[in-house]
């Protein structure tokens, strides 16, 4: 299970990219959403990663075991997923009232209506 | 005693992993939608049933088996439900199953009229 | 790959999302990964597939797509990470900074100065509370604008013509 | 008679009876999960949003006018409120208290059960607002007719 | 009350003032008394300060601390109460023949114009008593956005266009140079106080010393240096009173003033005729008078003509500012006096014949002056004092500028002044010439006047639709002159004219401590 | 033994998620979903084992009841969005 | 209230089975946790002999060991399917009767026809399923009709007569 | 007693209002108790202000655990003085609402309107109160989310997406910072400020820390604006409701910068970043190019709240090229900004809400005959666009003076002519307004309409009101400003 040195966070980043990517490339609004979830998640990975430690377990304590993962980060982390999901909560519900007054969910288009405008 | 129980519960997680693996050959290479449905079916029984089963016998008399019980009824139990919707679904959309013989021509089968 | 239709997509995020949970349990993180099944894979998705049906499940064909800057700025930010990196403390070191300041305490200390053994609950409730404050209320601020935004159900439309209302 | 003409099928039995008989235990295991967040993964948060996972899949099944009847909006609304402001009244009780704000120490004579008594109603109130947020947004979604 | 109350006492009149003609601004007479009586007290406030500054007094007031260590200062001296003076005298001349006038023309927003007249003069006393550069920055602002709405007033598009160009041009060469300049001083010499023999000398190095000057005599818009004219020719859509406003009680004075104010008591003459970085400055003036001499020759309507004889004349104050001597300065404080009287005289008649007459075109005048000859016969007075002739005040401040040139042995400025007065006797004195001698014009023209006419009286014509009243006239002994207050008005500063050629001297006497005070 | 347990269910997550980016329908891959996400309750459980954390065991029953929900969810919504004129199928409120 | 005291029965055995702490307190907060289950249950008016079967509860004990020995066999079946490719998929749509009188024994019936490999009810509408069978033995499997019987057999072990019902109100299909 | 606790109560008392409001829902009675929480909260910023004049730095232990285990609020005189700006046009706008919300949101939502406004300045008061860089974080979602909200509640559709595009910046420019403080948190193992600042520069020459700044930096320019990441703003400012923009203007984009700060100077001080890597001139150039192209487009705008909108791109510049000349005149100058801005700016998008309130348009054409109709909105229109110039008397002037004495302490000629001539632009802008608000003769048609009403009216003058007395009292404000940005410059020298 375990990567070696850095080879963990490199393939983080490209996740990163990956998400980035969506966001700005994708025209259609519930892709975009798409894409800043999938960027959040890279980065909660980032944090999660950070707090591993080797031959360490998960930070509940319990008699015989000696080394625990960081807590912290999965603490922080926690509070990100909330943020994220409140996020997209809200984007979504945008995209559907966008939707409702443009007829459209396609930025494109949506851009071309309100120029008209 | 021990030991027996060892391979008791070795055996069982081996041939689970086995049935996922089968499970998940049916995935790709059953013709269709409906067909996969079937081996994803390996997966739900067989294959999570017997791993499962073995690390109950791994566990013995305690509350982790208890919640490993929990969780294969609860997977059995929702399973071939969530196949179904998904099967319902499938037709719903139009996606029309691949068969040899359409038995539904066979008459006073009319499932339209309940 | 592209996927237009647009339910693909989504579940294909919920599956990320479940990776990503499996992942932190593989990590130690199973509070996150918890959190990130229920809510990444549940109801994101799920929310996702609500706005799907209310508005369409399919991309147009037409879309265009803002490939180049896209690529430019995602390659850039993964450039400027990538340098971070090569700095970075391995992964799995448990001499990493990060792991010799403050999160000792939580570890060694938390059993005498609040008595639960999950530490991560004692960080968040505790420790950090106020920003287990804050999340809390970072999500009645959501709820609450979700009722702004499409709070009262809408009465659909007789005719299938698409949406002009609102304006 | 062809495949089109089983498309829609009214009913819905198979789902309907199965989810009837789950979403008692789900409750449950929300329940539990908020209340050995202390002991093991989980906490007010999961908890709320498993325990949200019933309604959800309650309105799934039954409609949204259905789970309106059960759950009224006014409590899901209250609910909201009723939890942030449990969470923020724990930290306005130990400033009376005499405490810094959210110090629960101030809660009991012992600091130990101090510690205990505030996070537990702390993850309380996140449990009822992150239930009663999970059901408003997921309602709001729902409930609301296509265009 | 002691001189240092007098200070915000002077200042806060006006406004005062202002707020009385808004309450009271449905009620023309009362509004008008107000006005007046508020103009004759101001007077009063600043004339009882002369006696302190001639005794060599400074009395100072401080208000608040707008940046750290600068706050709104005034201190009393010389130059500024000459400038305090003569804006608040002929503030009262100017209600008196604004009341007329505008009546006469039936000028819509009357409030609004009285209300702003009111804080420009306040303006224009802050500028005149200011103890630093900030505040007289401040205060020179105020003054150019208070004079916008009545430069606008008529709210044609032509006035559109013509504030656009006075306010881009005065508040762009105000920002855009002269704050700059401030601020460049400010971090130089951490000092803005007016200081005899001025604060930068043994801070600023010399190649800046020239870009400094430069910043500040082309940032003060206000003196209409060119290239930053344009705005006065483009304010003359103005009603007359604006352009009396503008021209000889506070606008452009204002920034001649500033000129002079910065030479003397930020740069230091001394320091500036060592340095002899002013001299080029110098060249740009002489250059701004010949030819806006020439181009106002060439104007027909009256008022742009003598609005390019304000640029020339203005230039002849920076001129003496830039020559960074004593005689210079004094003799261009003393333009400021006599030029104000000139050229007041000269708007006041325009505006007369053109309440009386409708008539804005020099070419129209053919003969005007046989049925209004108090008007014509005052018009040559100012011609004659701006020209330069005795026995009008103009004379003796032209004389001291030409002593200062043959004193900085510049030649050349000497043979532009001399030009120049000859340009001015070009381009006035046919005005008068032609009123008297020529016959009259056919009657009728003063019927079709707006059809052929642009400037001015477009939008005079613009005001009345039908024109149903036609021209406000007062006919008396066979003449037919412009309403009483106006021709008393005229007639008045006429007078004053003569006035100053004997009491000129008083005026230098009184502004010798300027010039001495950097001597020593 | 638990590592060739846990291997064995990675790949067959690995086919799964294949089947999943392949669809070609949408009702595959949601299929492959729903398998996928069973498998992660085995794999969740088998390293509780592995790492002598059995108290991941209530993670994988989250797991399983968020795979459940969500697939519910998927399947109702695609039938929903699927139907032209969703009006004369549906009574209000209903998703 | 004979449902509602069972499924606090059941509610109370899942309970002790996840919570495992035997202290008071958390004791007290799991008898909470199942009254504000009931409650909810009651609001939601789930509770009936759909959602907790009580009727069913004895003939389970030995129809369920048969389910899993045919799942058992079926996935033999299947899993010889897969591997052997294509040879043996026979896949195909047959209608089934089913004669289970309640909806929760329909429900049973279909239920167990799904989890069965190689054969997965797609509509159980009425009492004909329509179900999707994966192979010739499979199918042939189903055809028997020992699973209807059985599961029949199930819902008349008790109380066979109040398990004919209608569906419940408020039902909203598709 | 009460004194020791309030850092913590600045933030929770409005936080506690929000949820109130949903009990109350009564729009009357919800308005009521955001203006009442809204006073106290600037009273208590005042307080607070005075505390650490007098005393110093406050710290405050949340939870009773000591940084950098716990949270702690740190109160400084730069956050009490950005608070007193929060505070004070929260205080302002909260009256103002009433009328302006009325007309513009649908009174079923009003109390969630007020809710969120309430949570909006919880969020910002906790970003610039907290001394732990991932509360930070959180404070800024909680403000963003209510954002988002307030920027969707206008009538217009327009808001919809202005809301839809701020919240895919808003995130990602928040996703950003969460990476740099991720990095930072990785090479020291804290996340509270002052002990990252006392870490940092033993890590700051680390490729890893490096990048944290180039994300932190990103991610707060989305946040606030900065050329050219400023693509969400004016949308959201020009849609969303009058009052929203009010607020949003004065202070969202204020407290970003509040938090690049305290990156830059507090966070990475000990090693002079500024100095040290080149982000400085990288940071002037973008902020010149703001306010050349804030200003450029301003001009051309035919809404004048988008006007406005983009003008406030070109006063961002002025804040971040003040800040950028990392020398004490020039923070100050960018500080003292911060708040006169935020005068200026809050006053002039108040007077839209008043012309939006009467006429129902904020369009340009639709202003005509205004000048007369509505005098005193008019009037104190052209008393903020005057300030918005620079003319003195005017906070403007204060700014511009400052900026300008900066540049000149620099050396940087080029760039105070840049000053010069970018703030004549604004002179053209204003002018457009006031030329057809004033000579413009209204169309055939247009309904004659009258002054706004009284509760709009004063609290648009207190804020244009304060942005002359601040611009007649500039010390007043230069002494706090200089002294915060004494302190942030101290740490580096
Ligand atoms: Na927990
Ligand atoms: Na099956």
């Amino acid at each position: 299970m375990e990567f070696p040195g850095l080879l963990v966070y490199w393939i983080i980043v490209v996740l990163m990219m990956m998400g980035l990517y969506i966001v700005v490339a994708q025209n259609n609004l519930v892709k975009k959403i798409v894409g800043l979830n999938v960027f959040q998640v890279s980065v909660f990975l980032l944090y999660i990663t950070m707090g591993k430690i080797a031959e360490g377990t998960a930070p509940i304590l319990a008699d015989e075991i000696e080394i625990y993962s960081n807590p912290l980060p999965h603490v922080l982390i926690l509070t990100a997923i909330v943020v994220g999901v409140a996020t997209t909560s809200l984007g979504l519900a945008l995209v559907v009232r966008i939707h409702e007054a443009y007829g459209s969910i396609e930025d494109d288009e949506i851009l071309e209506q309100e120029s008209d405008a | 005693m021990d030991l027996l129980i060892d391979i008791i519960s070795w055996v069982c997680i081996i041939s689970g992993g086995l049935f996922c693996l089968i499970g998940g050959l049916g995935l790709i290479r059953l013709p269709d939608m409906y067909a996969r449905m079937h081996g994803a079916s390996l997966i739900d029984t067989m294959g999570i049933g017997l791993i499962l089963t073995g690390l109950m016998f791994q566990a013995g008399f305690t509350l982790v088996t208890a919640k490993l019980l929990l969780i294969l009824a609860f997977v059995f139990f929702t399973s071939p439900t969530t196949t179904h919707a998904l099967a319902r679904a499938g037709l719903n959309g139009g996606l029309v199953p691949e068969v040899e013989n359409d038995e539904l021509s066979e008459p006073g089968a009319d499932p339209s009229k309940t | 790959m592209r996927i237009r239709n647009l339910f693909s997509v989504v579940i294909l995020t919920g599956v990320f999302s479940l990776l990503g949970a499996a992942i932190y349990v593989i990590m130690d993180a199973v509070d996150v990964a918890f959190t990130e099944a229920a809510v990444g894979a549940g109801v994101s998705t799920v929310l996702m597939l609500g706005t799907l049906a209310l508005t369409t499940r399919e991309e147009k064909a037409s879309s265009s797509r803002r490939v180049l800057p896209a690529a430019l700025l995602s390659l850039v930010t993964g450039a400027i990470l990538i340098y971070g990196t090569l700095d970075m403390p391995d992964y799995g070191d448990g001499r990493a900074p990060i792991h010799l300041h403050v999160a000792p305490r939580y570890l060694n200390d938390s059993a005498q100065e609040i008595d639960i053994p999950n530490v991560v609950t004692s960080v968040l409730a505790s420790y950090r509370g106020y920003d287990t404050l804050g999340e809390t209320f970072v999500i009645f601020t959501a709820a609450m604008g979700v009722l702004a935004i499409i709070g009262r159900g809408r009465r659909r439309r007789k005719s299938g013509t698409t949406g002009e209302a609102d304006k | 008679m062809s495949l089109s003409d089983i498309r829609f099928m009214r009913r819905k039995v198979v789902l309907r009876v199965v989810s009837k008989i789950l979403i008692p235990f789900i409750l449950l295991f929300g329940l539990y999960v908020q209340w050995h967040g202390d002991f093991g993964p989980g906490g007010g948060f999961q908890a709320g949003v498993i325990f949200a996972s019933a309604f959800i899949l309650y309105a799934l099944i039954f409609g949204v006018e259905q789970t309106r009847r059960a759950v009224p909006a006014w409590v899901t609304r209250s609910g909201l409120a009723v939890g942030v402001l449990l969470y923020a009244g724990v930290g306005v009780a130990t400033l009376l208290l005499g405490e810094n704000f959210l110090n629960y120490n101030a809660l009991a004579s012992d600091p130990i059960q101090g510690q205990h008594l505030g996070i537990l109603l702390v993850e309380l109130g996140v449990g009822i607002t992150v239930c009663c947020a999970m059901i408003t947004i997921f309602i709001a979604f729902a409930g609301r007719g296509r265009s | 009350m002691i001189p240092e109350q007098v200070i915000p006492w002077a200042l806060g009149l006006p406004l005062l003032g202002a707020f009385g003609i808004w309450i009271t601004g449905r009620w023309p007479n009362i509004r008008e008394s107000v006005t007046l009586i508020t103009s004759l007290l101001v007077f009063v406030l600043v004339a009882s300060l002369f006696d302190n500054v001639a005794a060599g007094e400074n009395p100072s007031w401080q208000w608040g601390e707008m940046l750290p260590g600068l706050g709104i200062s005034f201190v009393l001296e010389p130059l500024g109460m000459i400038f305090a003076g003569i804006a608040s005298f002929l503030w009262i001349v100017t209600t008196l023949y604004t009341i007329g006038y505008m009546r006469g023309h039936h000028e819509k927003n009357q409030t609004r114009f009285y209300i702003c007249f009111a804080v420009a003069i306040s303006s224009a006393i802050g500028i005149a008593f200011a103890g630093n550069m900030l505040t007289l920055f401040v205060f020179y602002e105020v003054l150019t956005i208070s004079t916008f709405p009545l430069v606008t007033h008529s709210g044609t598009p032509e006035a559109k266009r013509a504030g656009r160009v006075y306010l881009g041009i005065l508040i762009g060469t105000s920002i855009g140079l002269q704050l700059v300049g401030i601020i460049w001083t400010y971090s130089l010499t951490g000092t803005l106080d007016f200081t005899p023999g001025g604060i930068m000398e043994g801070k600023v190095q010399p190649t800046i010393v020239a870009i400094l000057l430069a910043l500040y005599v082309f940032g003060i818009g206000k003196a209409a240096v060119m290239p930053f004219h344009r705005w006065l020719p483009a304010a003359m859509v103005a009603p007359t009173p604006v352009s009396a406003l503008l021209h000889a009680v506070a606008v452009v004075k204002a920034g001649v003033f500033t000129v002079l104010k910065i030479t003397v008591y930020i740069f230091g003459i001394d320091f500036l005729s060592e340095l002899g970085a002013s001299t080029w400055i110098a060249y740009m003036a002489a250059m701004t008078i010949l030819l806006a001499s020439l181009v106002a020759m060439r104007k027909d309507n009256l008022k742009a003509r003598l609005a390019y004889s304000t640029i020339s004349q203005l230039s002849y104050i920076v001129l003496g500012a830039m020559m960074a001597t004593g005689l210079g300065i004094i003799g261009g404080g003393m333009h400021i006096v006599m030029h104000a009287f000139g050229k007041i005289t000269l708007f006041f008649c325009a505006g007369a014949i053109m309440v009386a007459s409708h008539k804005t075109e020099i070419s129209q005048m053919r003969g005007l002056g046989r049925k209004m000859p108090i008007t014509f016969i005052c018009f040559l007075i100012g011609s004659l004092s701006i020209i330069g002739l005795p026995p009008f005040g103009g004379v003796w401040s032209k004389w001291y500028l030409a002593l200062a040139a043959a004193e900085t042995d510049q030649v050349i400025f000497v043979a532009v002044l001399m030009i120049s007065s000859l340009l001015n006797v070009a381009y006035l004195l046919p005005i008068v010439v032609r009123g008297f001698y020529n016959d009259p014009a056919p009657d009728d023209h003063d019927q079709h006047h707006d059809t052929d006419n642009d400037h001015a009286d477009a939008n005079a014509a613009a005001h009345h639709p039908g024109d149903a009243s036609g021209p406000h006239q007062w006919k008396w002994a066979g003449m037919t002159e412009a309403p009483p207050l106006c021709v008393g008005a005229l007639a008045f500063t006429a007078a004053g004219c003569l006035v100053l050629f004997v009491y000129a001297d008083m005026v230098y006497q009184f502004l010798l401590p300027v010039v001495e005070g950097t001597v020593k | 033994m638990f590592i060739a347990a846990a291997a064995a269910v990675l790949v067959t997550m690995a086919l799964a998620l294949f089947r999943a980016l392949k669809g070609p329908s949408v009702y595959d891959r949601i299929l492959a979903i729903n398998a996928f996400g069973t498998l992660t309750v085995v794999l969740i459980s088998v390293h509780g084992f592995m790492a002598g954390r059995p108290e991941f065991l209530d993670l994988a029953l989250v797991y399983a009841l968020i795979n459940f929900i969500g697939t519910i969810a998927v399947t109702r919504f695609v039938t929903y969005a699927q139907m032209e004129n969703p009006t004369d199928d549906n009574e209000p409120g209903e998703i | 209230m004979l449902h509602v005291v069972s499924l606090a029965v059941v509610l109370s055995g899942i309970w002790w089975l996840l919570s495992g702490y035997a202290v008071l307190f958390i004791l007290g907060l799991g008898a909470g946790s199942i009254l504000l289950v009931l409650f909810i249950c009651h609001r939601m008016d789930t509770i009936d002999h759909e959602t907790h079967p009580i009727h069913l509860a004895p003939a389970i004990v030995t129809y369920y060991p048969w389910l899993i020995w045919e799942i058992v066999l079926a996935n033999w079946d299947v899993a010889k399917a897969i591997v052997k490719n294509d040879s043996s998929l026979r896949p195909r749509l047959m209608q089934v009767k089913s004669t289970q009188k309640s909806e929760v024994g329909r429900v049973t019936y279909a239920n167990s026809i799904t989890l069965t490999p190689g054969t997965v009810t797609l509509n159980a509408d009425g009492d004909s399923f329509l179900v999707h069978s994966l192979t010739q033995g499979s199918k042939e499997g189903l055809e028997t009709g020992e699973m209807d019987r059985r599961v029949s057999a199930l819902e008349l072990g008790k109380d066979g007569h109040r398990a004919t019902s209608q569906p419940a109100a408020g039902e909203t299909d598709i | 007693m009460i004194e020791a606790h309030l850092p913590i109560l600045q933030v929770i008392i409005p936080l506690i209002a929000a949820p109130v409001c949903v009990f109350l829902r009564h729009p009357l009675i919800t308005w009521a108790l955001a203006t009442v929480i809204s006073w106290v909260c600037l009273a208590i910023s005042i307080m607070l202000l005075q505390q650490v004049q007098a005393s110093g730095e406050i710290i405050y232990e949340i939870g009773g655990w000591a940084a950098p285990w716990g949270i702690e609020y740190r109160v400084d005189t730069l956050s009490a003085w950005v608070m007193v700006i929060v505070t004070s046009v929260g205080a302002v706008v909260t009256p103002y609402a009433k009328l302006s919300a009325e007309k513009e949101i649908d009174r079923d939502r009003l109390y969630i309107f007020y809710a969120m406004l309430l949570l909006c300045e919880t969020g910002l008061l906790g970003i610039t109160i907290t001394g732990d860089a991932f509360n930070l974080f959180v404070f800024l979602e909680i403000s963003s989310l209510s954002t988002y909200v307030l920027v969707s509640m206008g009538k217009d559709r327009r808001g919809l997406t202005a809301a839809y595009r701020y919240l895919i910046m808003g995130t990602l420019g928040a996703t950003f910072y969460i990476i740099g403080v991720g990095l930072m948190y990785m090479m020291t193992g804290t996340l509270n400020i002052a002990d990252l600042a006392k870490l940092i520069p033993d890590v700051a020459e680390t490729r890893t820390v490096q990048a944290a700044l180039a994300f932190l930096t990103v991610g707060l320019a989305i946040k606030l604006a900065l050329f050219p990441l400023h693509l969400w703003l004016p949308n959201a400012y020009a849609f969303a409701p009058s009052v929203v923009t009010v607020f949003l203007a004065a202070t969202a984009t204020k407290v970003a910068v509040y938090a690049l700060i305290r990156i830059v100077f507090t966070i990475f001080g000990g090693v002079d970043i500024l100095e040290s890597v080149e982000i400085r001139h990288v940071l002037a150039a973008l902020a010149i190019a703001a306010m050349f192209a804030g200003s450029a487009v301003a001009i051309y705008q035919t809404n004048i709240k988008r006007m406005l909108a983009y003008s406030s791109l070109a006063q961002i510049g002025y804040m971040i090229l003040g800040l950028s000349m990392n020398s004490v005149t020039g923070v100050t100058a960018g500080l003292v900004h911060l708040f006169n801005h935020a005068m200026m700016k809050g006053g002039l998008f108040m007077v839209m809400g008043c012309v939006v309130y009467r006429i129902g348009s904020a369009k340009l054409d639709d202003m005509a005959g205004l000048g007369k109709q509505m005098p005193v909105t008019m009037g104190a229109f052209v008393a903020g666009g005057l300030s918005l110039i620079g003319v003195p008397l005017s906070v403007g002037f204060i700014s511009k003076w400052t900026l300008l004495q900066a540049a000149f302490e620099k050396g940087w000629w080029p760039v105070a002519a840049l000053i010069v001539v970018s703030s004549l632009l604004a002179v053209i802008y204003i002018w457009r307004v006031v030329e057809v608000a004033y000579f413009r003769e209204p169309a055939a048609g247009q309904v004659a309409v009258k002054e706004a009403p009284f509760l709009m009216l004063i609290p648009m003058l207190l804020l244009i009101g304060a942005s002359f007395y601040f611009g007649i009292d500039g010390t007043s404000t230069l002494t706090v400003a200089g002294d915060a940005a004494k302190a942030l410059i101290g740490g580096l020298k």
